[in-house]
């Protein structure tokens, strides 16, 4: 799985895109944050204001409780700042 | 009622762009009115009472297009029109440089007015773009501004 | 409130326009947002199902420049903006060509929406101007458009 | 006093200006009409539908009550089309 990171995300991560092996276990995007958490405390900061976030998978606007597999993109940013 | 696709232009950049070029893409067809919106990038940021040196913009290639081609398409499908230029600069900009253009070419004034209006509104939203302005050594990501979700409620049908 | 009076340009010419250099002007000052209307002759009358070879634009000098400052003025007091430029043309114009520019600046960009969009409803229904459309030899005032008085009921306070 | 016509206005009537000396007796734009549509029957084919008719004096919108002197100039005209 593609785990992609925008603007201040992505520089408390340290990078721009991971990629990792998806457990079997993991089923949606709640699971992966929680699964995260759990390999470094990073993410933690990043994920504990959820209402902060906003989650893409394969491009597009998604939930924390999409469904997800490995072979998915997903990417974490903030609202947008365009225009 | 199913309206015709109009002619649909969707540009992420980091070149600058010549409005004139655009106005006279959209000229063609049978158009009898033309808006254009020009965003400019400000040298202040009033919110934190900021002069800005620069700018970085940075996107989600692949997404950006797709969410602007659903806003377009969504315009599109509201009122009826003839040309739709979207043109994003992302990568170092400074104060006074143009940002974003949206062109929307129609028969009709008041759908080129709305469709124009819109593609902005729905583009502040929800394109993946985001600002980071310099100010000497200094970053600050541009948070999200809440009067953008505001502005959507007047599309509400 | 009563808010800062904004640069102002405002013309009534035969020549063609370039829209490039008006947003030139009005990418001055502290502008974040420009918002352009660019009319042009249409081909066709669908009201009286007629191709138009040509048209010419009569208006009343003197009256016509004081109502559109006027329309002007009153945008500025509604909305805060940068930069106003209005110039329409007179005389002989043929299909394509552009007929009238309304270009509005502002820091933010639902003013320069407005503004622009404002202004060319009341011009429509104010601005003493007269279109005859020629086709062959016969000659045809175009009458006055019921939805262009529709179209200010939007802007009731 | 200036009498100005434009559009199909001033076809009807043949001119796009008239000076006239207005009579004493005559104080608002109605009693000017009328004056008009004595003098000539031009004028009555113009007037018969006066909701058609726009009025300006001295170039700022009027009503056909507004009060006129012969220092004024009028004009007489369809309802605009530009833009």
């Amino acid at each position: 799985m593609i785990i992609k990171y925008f603007s201040w995300i992505k520089e408390h991560v340290g990078k721009s895109e991971e990629q990792i092996e998806l457990p079997d276990h993991i089923n949606n995007v709640n699971e992966l944050i929680n699964y995260l958490n759990e390999i470094d405390k990073k993410y933690t900061l990043i994920f504990e204001k959820k209402e902060l976030i906003k989650i893409a998978v394969n491009k597009t606007y998604s939930s924390f409780d999409t469904n997800i597999s490995n072979n998915d993109e997903i990417a974490f940013f903030p609202p947008v700042t365009g225009g | 009622m199913r309206k015709n696709i109009p002619f649909i232009k969707i540009k992420i950049q980091n070149e600058d762009f010549d409005v004139s070029d655009e106005i006279k893409i959209l000229h063609q067809n049978n158009t009898g009115a033309i808006v254009n919106f020009i965003g400019v990038v400000r040298g202040y940021d009033e919110k934190n009472n900021q002069i800005i040196n620069s700018m970085t913009l940075e996107h989600y290639p692949g997404m950006t297009e797709a969410e602007i081609e659903k806003i377009v398409f969504e315009s599109s499908q509201r009122w009826e029109l003839t040309g739709v230029i979207v043109i994003h600069r992302v990568g170092n900009l400074k104060p006074s440089d143009q940002i974003v253009f949206v062109g929307v070419s129609s028969k009709h004034r008041q759908n080129a007015f709305d469709g124009c209006n819109f593609i902005m509104d729905w583009l502040k939203t929800k394109a993946p773009f985001w600002k980071v302005e310099e100010n000497n050594n200094k970053k600050n990501w541009v948070s999200f501004n809440e009067n953008d979700n505001q502005a959507l409620k007047k599309w509400q049908k």
